[in-house]
């Protein structure tokens, strides 16, 4: 527990300003892209402008759940990096457990926009006035983008462990893919790589189809 | 004597019904001639209305007269009349002598505050132009929008458009080039090599009976047509087995498929642009009163109309199009002497960011 | 742990802030078009002329249509529907092939004699100026049902674009296929052909359809509207695309929630106007106008009823037709389970249920779980055996 | 002998139902007429939907007996036939012979009398039905 205080107290120390932003802007987004489900005096949309209003911002909880993982992990792991992890070889644990208490401690950090998120969609449903035949998905939203950072964070923080050559490695596979599929593409080759692996990745039941589909904070 | 009333007790029972349903038609019929003459008068006063807006168009506008062009706009940074000056030449060699009745037919065109969220009043009457365009894209304004009576229907369709002056003449005809060559249809390919039956048949100019078998004579042809422009489309229900069978090669199915799409939806082997560049030939060769002559006999086949415009034969009117576009083959890739230099100004930035980078000092 | 403190108090005040600026709602303005027109509008006295006559011709059909009622002529030598051309004369041959066709067409949907009979008015395409008053409307589908006037005819109003002219008068394009007419004829029928089957609905369903337009009984054959590629729902077009959700959310919301595979959803989009108890006019005209199904209540809406029918039985839909119970209940004894579930299943057949909401599916949310497991267990294994050089 | 009055069928008598309902009253007026009733009075076909009703006068002489049928389709399972003065006051009426109510009615005074035909229940609408009045004895010249 100590070991755990004082990784995540260092953790904060890299990454405060990260999570800091993340809060503020986890915390707007809601009550931005509920912003025209005011009261009719008031500029209200319709339930159709309103609904393509929301699926606009819905586009931004992705993304911010994304940077927030990058940001965090590359954190996490920049000064073990410079200092060629001798700290952490020098503690008086385990490694794996070492990898845990880093990971839960960024995930505690991260806790804070998630929160943040909850929080602001919470009060943007409640003083919204809806209209009538749709519903706010709060929880549901809050949920997702919990799920979101979590994931994104999990395979950032994976990443950025590993050495310079780990991420290499990736870039070069991917690059690779983006090749092979040009040149599929060039010798009109019936090859969908990449549409294939973005079916396999981020549609219907991929791992990473979290990220994708519609985030509606208010739907039918 | 008691069956006598009895009828008539019938008749009137049974008339009762008939006659509930004709006095509604008598109020229906009065108040259709009402509307009849209500409608009348409204769009007598609509005319009105639409006349005044064109007179209010004028009010404190300038005329600017070029050629037989007349242009009212409002006082603005619009190059209307250096505009003009450009498109006239084109207007006038395009229609010819047709071309003086557009003096009766001006432009209307409000220039306005490019600013989006300035307010505006509402237009009823002509083109609503933002005054920061400049002269090229004013200029194609003019020529994409000249106020010339629209076509019959038969040269309308197939044209599938208005005749307006070519704003790139040069590549126009290039681009006829590149459908003689790329087009996926025999007849194309046909008139490429010369063979000035397969233009005919290819622009829509002869019979059009069979066009599907005259167009796209082969299997792979047809499936081609299918799979790359109506796969979306024959891709639900019923017609989704046929696609699927087309797809796999056979040819039935492609045919079938084709066959059940309206004949004006079917891919021309040379597209209107081809079509309109063979108007505009005709146009060119026959001199003045082309333009009139085109429009003479709306009830006479295309090609007769054409060869009517142009005073000379179909056969040789296409041909002379035909040598046009192989001539106007478009210019192979090449390097313009500038973009050498562009290349090694770049090489030598990243170079001289690369050797300026401290890991090289010690 | 002062500047922790500090860094707290900077955060919940800036969400402070942005939630004085932002709560309650403030409104905003709606989008604006998506591609600015420069193009002429019409003037306001331009507007009037155009809404009056399209009064008059609202008028005009059902003034015809009523007169047509008292002069149609029934062929006893012919099952199908009458037919009544307007407009330019036809030759015999062309009348008589257009009678060979809806006598086949009619036979086709399972009719031969019929209580109620339908005529089908074809207002053939004329040139413009030739008769007074406004153009008619070639895309104004109407129906003049049977009313106490006259119990046993029910009017089609069908005009016939350039297309169907041309076919018409005897000059089909060389593409066209034979069965196209039949297609055509079927899907003109609209609720005679519901009339011709089942009789005069009683008046619990005649008022559900009139306050619904009749949208859920458009068609009565075995394909969609139009044959099999043209249902309503298909209309929607490709999901990938953004006017898929502008066409979805133009829908009312229980519409929606049908669509995405809601029993709530489905059972009230079925039944939307069975609760008021809508007059009938006399008479009931029924009038189609052009983009009739992004005003359906159900999609694809004009095959519901037809569906229905083909799923229980021409015995029990005939009982749920003439029952006098409410709607929910005699169609729910016809399906034999509640509406909702039946109509969901049904919809089932024509779309994959859409998402609404924001939870994510539960295959992807466990796959993402796993994915995050795993990345982080490779890390750890991974730091057991680094080595530091 | 086979009577008829020659009615106006319009439309309705080319369909089957309204041949079958006008088959089925001309038997029963026949029936009545061989067994010494009068020509018919009253012959009246038309439709009806469900919950619907149809009514009409005639005029009844006193003492004279009068049969008073009522047929429908093969669609009507119930058929309601009711005779009434003109202030709807009821004076007789059947409602259990389904598809066949048969009234037989012998008024005091001579009057007219409204005829009222409900249909209770069609299965497929509108049912056809017919209605026809003969006196059955008693006729006096």
């Amino acid at each position: 527990m100590v070991m755990y205080k004082a990784l995540l107290y260092t953790q904060w120390k890299w990454a405060r300003l990260i999570i800091l932003l993340g809060t503020l802007a986890g915390f707007s987004l809601p009550l931005l892209s509920l912003q025209g489900a005011a009261r009719a005096d008031r500029g209200a949309l319709q339930a159709q402008d309103l609904l393509r209003a929301v699926q606009s911002w819905g586009t931004l909880y992705p993304l911010l759940a994304a940077a927030l993982g990058l940001l965090v992990a590359i954190a996490t792991w920049t000064a073990d990096h410079r200092g060629r992890h001798v700290h952490a070889l020098t503690l008086p644990l385990p490694r794996w457990r070492y990898v845990l208490l880093r990971f839960a401690a960024g995930m505690t950090l991260l806790a804070v926009p998630i929160a943040a998120v909850s929080v602001g969609a919470l009060l943007a449903a409640f003083t919204a006035t809806i209209p009538s035949g749709l519903q706010a998905y709060p929880l549901a939203l809050s949920l997702r983008f919990a799920l979101a950072v979590l994931v994104a964070y999990a395979v950032f923080f994976a990443i950025s462990a590993g050495t310079a050559r780990t991420a290499g490695i990736i870039l070069g596979v991917i690059a690779a893919l983006v090749v092979v599929q040009v040149v599929a593409s060039i010798a009109n080759l019936q090859l969908d790589l990449v549409g294939t692996s973005q079916v396999v990745l981020l549609q219907g039941l991929g791992p990473l189809a979290v990220f994708t589909g519609r985030w509606m904070l208010v739907d039918v | 004597m008691f069956r006598r009333f009895g009828l008539l007790l019938i008749l009137g029972v049974l008339a009762c019904p008939l006659l509930g349903q004709d006095t509604l038609i008598n109020r229906l019929r009065i108040r259709s001639d009402s509307l009849l003459r209500t409608w009348q008068q409204a769009v007598a006063i609509a005319n009105l209305a639409d006349s005044l807006e064109r007179e209010r168009a004028t009010i404190g506008r300038d005329t600017i007269a070029v050629g037989a062009l007349r242009i009212i706009t409002n006082a603005s940074p619009l190059p209307v009349r250096q505009a003009a000056a450009l498109a006239w030449p084109a207007i006038d060699s395009l229609y010819g002598s047709a071309a003086a009745d557009l003096a009766e037919r001006p432009y209307f065109i409000r220039a306005v505050d490019p600013d989006s969220n300035a307010r505006r009043a509402v237009l009823h009457v002509g083109l609503e132009v933002p005054w920061d365009l400049d002269l090229r894209s004013t200029t194609t304004l003019l020529l994409t929008t000249v106020p010339i009576a629209p076509p019959d229907r038969a040269l309308a369709t197939w044209l599938t458009g208005v005749l307006r002056p070519s704003i790139h003449p040069r590549e126009d005809v290039g681009g006829v080039y590149l459908e003689f060559v790329t087009a996926p249809s025999q007849a194309a390919r046909g008139c490429f090599m010369g063979d000035i039956a397969s233009c005919i048949d290819a622009l829509g100019l002869g019979d059009t009976n069979h066009q599907l078998e005259r167009w796209y004579p082969s299997a792979p042809e047809r499936r081609a047509v299918v799979t790359g422009s109506f796969a979306d489309f024959f891709d639900h229900g019923g017609s989704a087995p046929a696609l699927r069978e087309c797809v796999a090669g056979r040819d039935a199915s492609c045919t079938a498929l084709l066959r059940s799409l309206p004949a004006d939806v079917l891919p021309k082997p040379l597209s209107d642009a081809a079509r309109v560049s063979l108007v505009r030939d005709a146009l060119r060769l026959g001199g003045q009163d082309a333009y009139r002559r085109l429009l003479r006999d709306p009830e006479a086949a295309i090609a007769d109309r054409l060869a009517e415009a142009a005073g000379v034969s179909v056969d040789s009117l296409v041909a002379g199009w035909r040598n046009a576009a192989l001539a106007a083959r478009p210019a192979p890739v090449e390097l313009p002497w500038w973009a050498i230099g562009v290349a090694l100004g770049w090489v030598t930035v990243f170079a001289g960011c690369g050797l300026s980078s401290s890991r090289w000092r010690l | 742990m002062a500047p922790l403190r500090v860094w707290i108090a900077v955060a919940v005040g800036g969400c402070a802030l942005i939630a004085l600026a932002y709560l309650p709602p403030r409104g905003a303005a709606p989008r604006g078009p998506r591609f600015a027109t420069y193009s002429p509008e019409p003037t306001a006295a331009r507007r009037r002329a155009q809404a009056v006559a399209k009064e008059w011709r609202e008028t005009d059909a059902s003034l015809r249509l009523l007169e047509d009622r008292q002069h149609v002529k029934w062929d006893s030598s012919r099952v199908g529907p009458a037919i009544i051309f307007r407009g330019p004369t036809l030759p015999p041959t062309a009348v008589r092939t257009v009678e060979a066709v809806a006598d086949s067409m009619w036979r086709a949907l399972g009719l031969g004699e019929t209580k109620v009979r339908a005529a089908l008015v074809i207002a053939l395409e004329r040139a413009p100026g030739s008769a007074p008053g406004p153009i008619p409307d070639q895309n104004g589908v109407a129906f003049l049902t049977p009313d106490s006037t006259d119990r046993t005819t029910c009017m089609a109003f069908l005009p016939a674009n350039h297309f169907w002219t041309a076919v018409l008068l005897g000059h089909p394009p060389r593409h066209f296929e034979p069965d196209w007419l039949a297609r055509w004829f079927q899907s003109g029928l609209g609720p005679c052909a519901y009339y011709a089957a089942y009789g005069t609905p009683s008046r619990s369903v005649r008022s559900w359809l009139a306050a619904r337009n009749w949208d859920v009984a458009l068609y009565l054959g075995t394909h969609g509207i139009a044959g099999e590629r043209f249902l309503s729902v298909n209309l929607l077009g490709d999901p990938r695309y953004s006017w898929y959700w502008d066409g979805i959310y133009s829908l009312s919301p229980s519409t929606v929630a049908c669509l995405a595979g809601r029993l709530d959803g489905c059972r009230s989009a079925v039944l939307y106007g069975a609760d008021d108890d809508a007059r009938i006019a006399v008479p009931e005209i029924v009038r189609l106008e052009q983009g009739w199904w992004r005003k359906q209540h159900l999609l694809p809406g004009e095959r519901f009823l037809g569906d229905v029918a083909r799923d229980v039985g021409r015995d029990r839909f005939q009982s749920f037709w003439t029952s006098s119970l409410p709607v929910d209940t005699a169609l729910a004894a016809a399906l034999r389970q509640p509406v909702g579930e039946w109509t969901k299943q049904w919809e089932r057949r024509f779309i994959q249920p859409i998402r609404l909401g924001a939870a994510a599916p539960l295959g992807a949310t466990l796959l993402a779980l796993l994915l995050a497991a795993v990345a982080v267990s490779a890390v750890a294994l991974a730091a057991s055996r680094r080595q530091v050089r | 002998m086979l009577i008829t009055i020659g009615l106006p069928a319009a439309g309705s008598a080319q369909n089957r139902w309204a041949r079958q309902v006008h088959d089925e009253l001309q038997r029963a007026l026949n029936v009545v007429h061989a067994h010494g009733g009068d020509r018919p009075l009253l012959d009246k076909e038309g439709t009806l939907n469900q919950e619907e009703s149809a009514s009409f006068t005639i005029t009844l002489r006193e003492g004279v007996s009068y049969s008073i049928f009522g047929v429908c389709d093969e669609d009507c399972s119930r058929l309601r036939l009711v005779l009434a003065t003109l202030a709807n006051s009821e004076l007789a009426l059947d409602r259990t012979s389904e598809g066949f109510p048969v009234l037989q009615f012998t008024p005091r005074v001579t009057a007219e009398y409204r005829i009222r035909v409900a249909m209770e229940e069609c299965r497929l609408n509108p049912c056809w039905y017919a209605a026809g009045v003969i006196p059955s004895s008693g006729a006096k010249p």
